[in-house]
């Protein structure tokens, strides 16, 4: 959402925070989500009152708790629905929904498609783990085919969902990845989300170091993260790579990787990242390879902001058409409605 | 001029039936609101064709509107048809078997060529309008098509077009019929087509023809009178359940200063409340039409939270949908009205027929403790009331409260001595006031006033931030706790806190008949008008019997058990199998009469009647 | 779904119809699409006992009392979940989905969302007439912008869905598009959805004439169909216009519509249409200018075979299950299995 | 060589209590397997967090295992605390009320450092170790860590790994206290570790240490032994409810023939059901893990269309959810199986504590005049029978049927005389046969047989092509109908068809006590066991009492009434605030005495008892 509401004495992330003790397990991704949101929120200033934390369940849903701000802990799946609601009654308020890659893709998919085309003024933040921490280790709608979990000792036989080819197929006006382990990044993509006016969509990897530890090393691991994670920048040429050697083009409308140090491709035969263009926020979202199979030149899994673009959100036009009634009908009347267009009397 | 003797009657009671596309709806509304000016009392019944289309002159097909008005009160819309108005052959036939011996059938030949024979599945050959049985009956055929077209003939409209003022001959004859003038009728037709010249004209045209051919007519000798009733002075109106149900929702909005929020999903036959109130945007009304039925009363939760007068709506295949949403209601304690417009059950049933089907999911349709107080309409006006009731007891009491109606109320219409704004009285809400959030004293979200109730904290206001959620809560502070003893606390808090509002209702009166005696019939929702109706015809032949309609059904009012103590029996009707005999069996372990009919339609005064009698000859 | 149940005897369109009569409103596009239904099984030569018709609520979902076949009419939305139950019960089955913009995109959206990602083998046709039709005349989430409707008099706010877009952000495995009012495609889409192995994500534009006259018109008749219809046929240049004067280039990856009739332009220069290219047929989900606000080279509404590729269904998957646990572990016994590891005598 | 007494016990309930991480849960199964092999009689009750697993060392991290076992019936998990074993201070804190007077602890020590002091939330200085009221136990300190890591200095294992051996320790020294030999244990170890050679090892070397400490420690001077209880003959083995009612599923697939399928959505405390199905596969069963509990029935309802057992399985806020779909398969009349482990409420409540949560909800929750049969199970053993006779019941008589358990049931475990499969009585199910399709007769699916129920005709039977869904059926062709007269008929029949069930269970029978005297306590579900002891107790007192615990809860078995009849007064225990009173009151007009514990914990057997022995004493 872009008006902040400031509070006007200067917070610090601490601020930020409540006196109830954290219940993540030690070492869970959670905890550095919660710090850099803290961090985020103090640095923007966002006036702790004004700020309604909503959720559904999951381990990641019970964020509001540790947030000293308002906030909702509500039903599996069905944070959108209260967000919707509550923007309605208070279009002021800084909402952020927090949500799992079960709380939000499966039993809460249908509303995340719904409230993402609606596009109310929220920042979701979908804290993707690739499994059910709360009820310990069953396969979610995101974790990878033949996935060995609890209840699919033989490995499960879904067909993952892509969190954000499924944000772009419900015309989300904001579509970012980050990652627990990158707090610069995670913290840049949370402000950006804060500044999108409209539904943010963020996906942000987050390790479950109990039932699914180490799922995005690959990505967010020193060792390789250089050579298998793609950093979006506006503007910027799409090069990765341990010493940057990669980069990619798009071949007639193929993305395909490419050797930089060959001498047969420059940054400048690249394709440049635009986050206003749609159609390469499609392909992007197709960067999907299972990090488990690389092939030589697969393609990296990108991180930062997808796509945005600017539509009225849900709650704007809703109180536009109060207004426009009010002006063309005229404040409502009580007694008028009651007695309606025809009436008698009885002497 | 040929002459022509007035009748006067007590009651009448006329079924316009058609297809679908006759605009009998329309044609009953108008003869109704005229009704009404004249201060008859009355009450009407449309039945519709299930949801879907079914082809023109088919049984399927049939719409059909009653009404039943007369110079004394009127409490059903009547058992039989003592005019029938069938504008086909199908209409003929699915409407007969409900018109007396000795009543009055207005027909349009038109409607009974062989096609519509056909659709209406007669057998080859056979022609109702020569069927003997019609003897028992007063017959007027009147070719309606041709004669409407005849007098249009000058119209530029094109012949479907024409044809569509087919009802307006009807209706104009009924007027003449019934000693009317043409004047309300005509003011509805200049209004309704202003700006569309040719339909007007060719409406007013056909209107008057039809009144013209009763008056000039041989076959018409004579004409009928009902006078007005004698209803309580004052100004009224015409109203439906439905539309009472959001002037009811409106009015409580006003009146506590709260703006209001309808979140809802269309279902049969609850979608007329969706559609009116999203007509209302200058009473700062907002509608959110959400993808399904949880998101729906999400929505209202979320709307609650911040401080409107949410409301979701609904009928039973929804309700059943909501129940974990309304547990969470119950567990944040917030105000949330939940209305319920009941249909036939159970799963898709009977979408479009009536049925008092979910009084116990009402009460029971939650995982865990979860007590909702539910309120009830009685007919079409009272569903004003009690809407605004409901939504009273939700924003005082910082509940979950559930609202039931029916699609008897919700499509039935009676005349309504609607109150004026200044007589409502204000609904009086305080949300908890803001402070400094550095005073280190932390908000205490479920410290409760003396009636049990929480504070209403708003997101937004300075010092009060907070987090409430679906966990068990702990007393006063609200956090997380999994303490065994604070948990058996809250229960009984909740319950009791429920229980509590039967300090806030009026204790339960009777509608009419002896303080003690033999019979005390108990009623809830739309089976009032029969029973008050039965209870006065038995009280007219010296029985000592009663009526009690119950509107509050959780908790019941506090009196009830001793009133009903007070009769040798009680009997309880119910268009169900019997829902609120079972809950007040449990409470009072008072060993009720049950008299259930489960058909999709009203109990009948005679089936009623007879019942009652019957049973009061036993005693 | 690819195996077809043959019958035996050589079957009539109208031996699929059932003796009740049909309750759909006079003229409704519903006629249409029964009618192909039933010509396209009978062609088929599917056994009407081995067919199953399975659909939620709505004027559509009415569809399965009127086909001569087991069918069963459920419950709002939930069409998808049965069918599930039903592939993993009777793999052999053919088994067909009905469904509507409100069954199958607002209240079952979700139940969409996962049947087409775990890919069972059923053909899902999706009538959409872009209105709530047996609600009589509520906006549907398919319904254009700003429609005023009995729920909307000042118009609708939700931004539409895109149901094709949609279903290639659910990873759809067949998605295709046709209308009610041109049978021969109707029925070769039909046919191309029982041709395909695995889940058919049939979109079918259907005129309601009661609540939403004409909706489709533009794409559907006669006289203007041609200047904005687009006709998908694999290997085959993007054509359309009046005259076919109109071509469709991706220049660069931005498609353009491009005349043929200038010279400068070719069908040799034509954006070639490959079902089988998931990129393209994003793109082509993207064709969805909205007909009212025609700019002059505004992208027409393409009609066809967006997309197919080839996933094991996920009910084989769950039979090879089965049988490797069987082959590994030998046929379940009962009394070991009540035994467990340790058991002691009370003697 | 100290000499050591040997003690004789008659009954002991022992507490393992530490953190998440230290094992706790292992070691009391471990412990338990072996207790069961000296044929003791024995009940468990594990007490888990709140699902997140909180910090180590905190309060909200503790995990307790609580075992009861004797040498004579035992029947519930025990009241208090004879031997509480504390790996740390917070295990000790929560855990200490919990243990009589005079009982023993035995403490790990460096679970008491400053650390898990501060985290145990002690005043800094305060040590529980030296707090006097520790004077009222016997308390026997051991550096269960340190000498855990002294035994293994030479195993190559990193620290961490060593220190899990901890339990291993204490296992092997209450081995050594009850007179155990290792053997159970070491098998144990030998096929767990099985190929980690380290840490098997590990495992086996501190279970010895754990032994000898006790066995040379001059601290401790006895030992105890419990002897074998009077158990019936035969061969048993121990069993946790959840597991039992896979194995019923499993039972009631292979004796009817029919594949199981399995849609669930995973919920606390069901999901173990879904996982150990999913383990299944060589047994034919299918497990669907769908997108949320609608979808999970909804597949349910298409494999019973299918032919398959149709078992979908959740708990309370799942259940809420299944609402309208379970009104759809009542419609459809298919068989299909609900399971609701309950836990506590409303909202999401507390997921991880026991209640009796959802009798109501299961009767009532669902639009319209939806009966549907309920079956609950007693106890972790009894759940085998229960969930086979639930299956059993759907597909004999064609319907939705929903079995209770709750969370107490379903982790408690107890010993099991596990039935061979040949004494398990088969299930007769047959499908409609198929026929010519040109034979000109219509296929009726809605004709019933002399039990009301109607044939399964599964899609792919050649001449059966039919129609069903969730509008009101026509009786006997099944095609929509919105007769009047045909309503009532279908909804009088759809509940007639659920009676007539009675027919076919057993008559309700008494658990023990006299045919008639003083007091009945009725209960259903997990509140068994502590009836049963309580009620064994006041028999041996000479008190008129009797226990009968009800398992068919709709329809109730036919004698019910008369049964409770021939009791001065009928008491109703349960953990839930008086669900199955209401219902008895409802139906048998008796005004029963309620106990209601309502703390996410089983009722204790002192409580009952006082509560009961009032209650005797003023009849
Ligand atoms: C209606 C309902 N169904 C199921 C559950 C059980 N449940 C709680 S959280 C959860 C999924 C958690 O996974 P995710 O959303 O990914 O959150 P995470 O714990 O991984 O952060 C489930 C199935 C519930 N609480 N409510
Ligand atoms: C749970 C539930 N909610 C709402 C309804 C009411 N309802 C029936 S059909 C329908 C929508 C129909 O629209 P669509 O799916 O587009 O089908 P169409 O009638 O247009 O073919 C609705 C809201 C219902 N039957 N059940
Ligand atoms: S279970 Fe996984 S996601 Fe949940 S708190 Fe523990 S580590 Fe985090
Ligand atoms: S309402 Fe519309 S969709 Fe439904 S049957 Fe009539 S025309 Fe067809
Ligand atoms: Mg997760
Ligand atoms: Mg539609």
């Amino acid at each position: 959402m872009s008006q902040l509401p400031k509070s006007n004495i200067k917070l610090k992330a601490s601020d930020y925070a409540t006196d109830q003790d954290v219940r993540w397990c030690p070492g869970c991704g959670d905890y550095s989500i919660l710090k850099q949101v803290q961090t985020v929120l103090a640095e923007l200033g966002q006036d702790p009152d004004q700020i309604a934390i909503i959720s559904g369940i999951g381990c990641s849903s019970r964020f509001p708790y540790y947030m000293e701000t308002y906030g909702l802990h509500s039903i599996h799946g069905r944070a959108p629905g209260i967000v919707s609601g509550l923007k309605l009654a208070n279009p002021e308020l800084s909402v952020w929904m927090v949500t799992g890659d079960g709380d939000g893709l499966s039993i809460g998919g249908n509303h995340m498609l719904h409230i993402l085309r609606r596009n109310f003024d929220v920042n979701i933040m979908l804290f993707n783990n690739q499994i059910y921490g709360l009820t310990k280790g069953q396969y979610s709608p995101t974790s990878e085919l033949h996935k060995k979990t609890k209840s699919t000792p033989l490995g499960s036989l879904d067909h993952p969902v892509n969190p954000l080819a499924f944000a772009m197929g419900s015309d989300a006006t904001f579509v970012a990845r980050s990652m627990d382990r990158d707090p610069k990044h995670l913290q840049e993509m949370l402000k950006r989300s804060a500044e999108h006016k409209g539904t943010s969509f963020l996906e942000i990897y987050q390790n479950c170091n109990i039932f699914n530890d180490g799922a995005f090393f690959t990505f967010t691991d020193k060792e390789t993260k250089k050579a298998t994670a793609l950093f979006l920048e506006q503007g910027k040429p799409l090069i990765f790579g341990q010493n940057d050697e990669l980069g990619i083009r798009l071949d007639g409308y193929k993305p395909t990787v490419v050797p930089l140090n060959e001498g047969e491709f420059s940054a400048d035969d690249l394709w440049i990242h635009d986050e206003f263009d749609m159609y390469k926020a499609q392909f992007l979202t197709r960067f999907f390879d299972d990090p488990n199979h690389m092939s030589e030149y697969y393609l990296p899994r990108p991180f930062g902001v997808f796509y945005q673009t600017n539509r009225p959100t849900y709650e704007e036009m809703v109180f536009e058409q109060l207004d426009i009634a009010r002006k063309s009908q005229g404040e409502g009347n009580l007694d008028k409605l009651l007695a309606g267009s025809t009436t008698w009397e009885i002497q | 001029m040929k002459n022509i003797t007035k009748s006067v009657q007590e009651e009448v009671t006329i079924k316009f039936a058609g297809d679908s596309g006759d605009g009998m709806q329309l044609t009953g509304d108008l003869f109704t609101n005229d009704t009404a000016l004249t201060g008859s009392d009355l009450a009407t019944f449309p039945d519709f064709p299930a949801e879907i289309r079914a082809p023109a002159g088919t049984l399927a097909g049939v719409s059909g509107f009653q009404l039943h008005f007369g110079s004394k009160k009127i409490y059903t819309p009547g058992d039989t048809v003592d005019v029938l108005v069938a504008m086909n052959a199908a209409a003929l036939k699915t409407n007969l078997n409900r018109v007396r011996a000795g009543g009055t059938l207005i027909l349009n030949e038109d409607g009974f060529d062989t096609k519509n024979l056909r659709l209406a599945k007669y057998e080859a050959g056979e022609n109702p309008l020569e069927d003997p049985r019609l003897e028992d009956y007063e017959v007027f055929k009147m070719n309606v098509t041709k004669l409407t077209r005849e007098c249009l003939k000058d119209s530029p409209l094109g012949t479907k077009e024409k044809d569509r003022c087919k009802n307006m001959f009807v209706l104009g004859f009924l007027l003449w019929r019934y000693s009317r003038s043409m004047d309300s009728v005509i003011q509805f037709i200049d209004t309704k087509f202003k700006g569309k010249a040719d339909i007007q004209e060719a409406n007013l045209l056909t209107l008057k023809a039809g009144y013209h051919y009763g008056d000039t007519t041989e076959t018409f000798t004579t004409t009928y009178e009902v006078k007005s009733a004698p209803l309580d002075k004052g100004t009224y109106r015409s109203i439906m359940g439905n539309q009472a149900v959001v002037y009811g929702l409106v009015a409580a909005s006003q009146k506590s200063g709260l703006p209001l929020f309808y979140g809802s999903y269309p279902i049969t036959p609850a979608s007329d409340i969706l559609h009116s109130l999203s007509a209302l945007k200058n009473f700062g009304v907002k509608t959110f039409q959400a993808e399904d039925e949880i998101a729906a009363i999400c929505s209202a939760i979320g709307a609650s939270y911040g401080g409107n007068l949410a409301v979701t709506g609904t009928s039973g295949p929804g309700l059943a949908l909501k129940g974990e949403a309304m547990g969470l209601a119950l567990m944040l304690e917030l105000p949330l009205l939940i209305i319920n417009i009941q249909r036939g059950g159970p799963s898709t049933g009977l979408p479009t027929k009536t049925e008092q089907a979910d009084l116990l999911m009402s009460l029971y349709g939650r995982n865990g403790e979860s007590p909702i107080p539910v309120v009830a309409a009685k007919s079409p006006a009272d569903a004003f009331e009690a809407a605004f009731e409901a939504a009273r007891i939700a924003l005082q009491h910082m509940t979950p409260v559930i609202f039931l109606s029916d699609g008897y109320i919700a499509n039935g219409a009676e005349p309504w001595k609607f109150p004026k704004s200044s007589d409502i009285p204000e609904i009086k809400i305080k949300f908890a006031e803001g402070k400094d959030r550095n005073d280190g004293i932390p908000y205490q979200p479920y410290l409760r006033d003396e009636n049990l109730v929480r504070p209403w904290a708003l997101p937004g206001t300075p010092g009060l931030a907070h987090r409430i959620g679906g966990l068990e809560k702990e007393d006063i502070t609200g956090n997380v706790s999994y303490d065994p003893a604070n948990h058996e606390h809250m229960v009984k808090t909740r319950a009791a806190k429920v229980e509590k509002i039967a300090d806030f209702i009026p204790e339960q009166s009777l509608e009419m008949g002896v303080e003690q005696g033999d019979l005390l019939i108990l009623g809830w929702g739309s089976t009032y008008g029969v029973i008050k109706s039965v209870v006065n015809e038995l009280l007219n032949k010296g029985h000592q019997v009663a009526h009690a309609q119950v509107r509050y059904l959780n908790p019941f009012p506090k009196n009830l058990g001793d009133m009903m103590r007070s009769y040798k029996k009680v009997l309880i009707p119910e268009i169900n199998n019997g829902q609120l005999a079972k809950v007040i069996r449990d409470k009072y372990l008072i060993e009720v009469v049950q008299y259930n009919k489960i058909m999709g339609i009203p109990i009948t005064h005679a089936e009623l009647r007879d019942f009652a009698a019957k049973l009061l000859g036993e005693i």
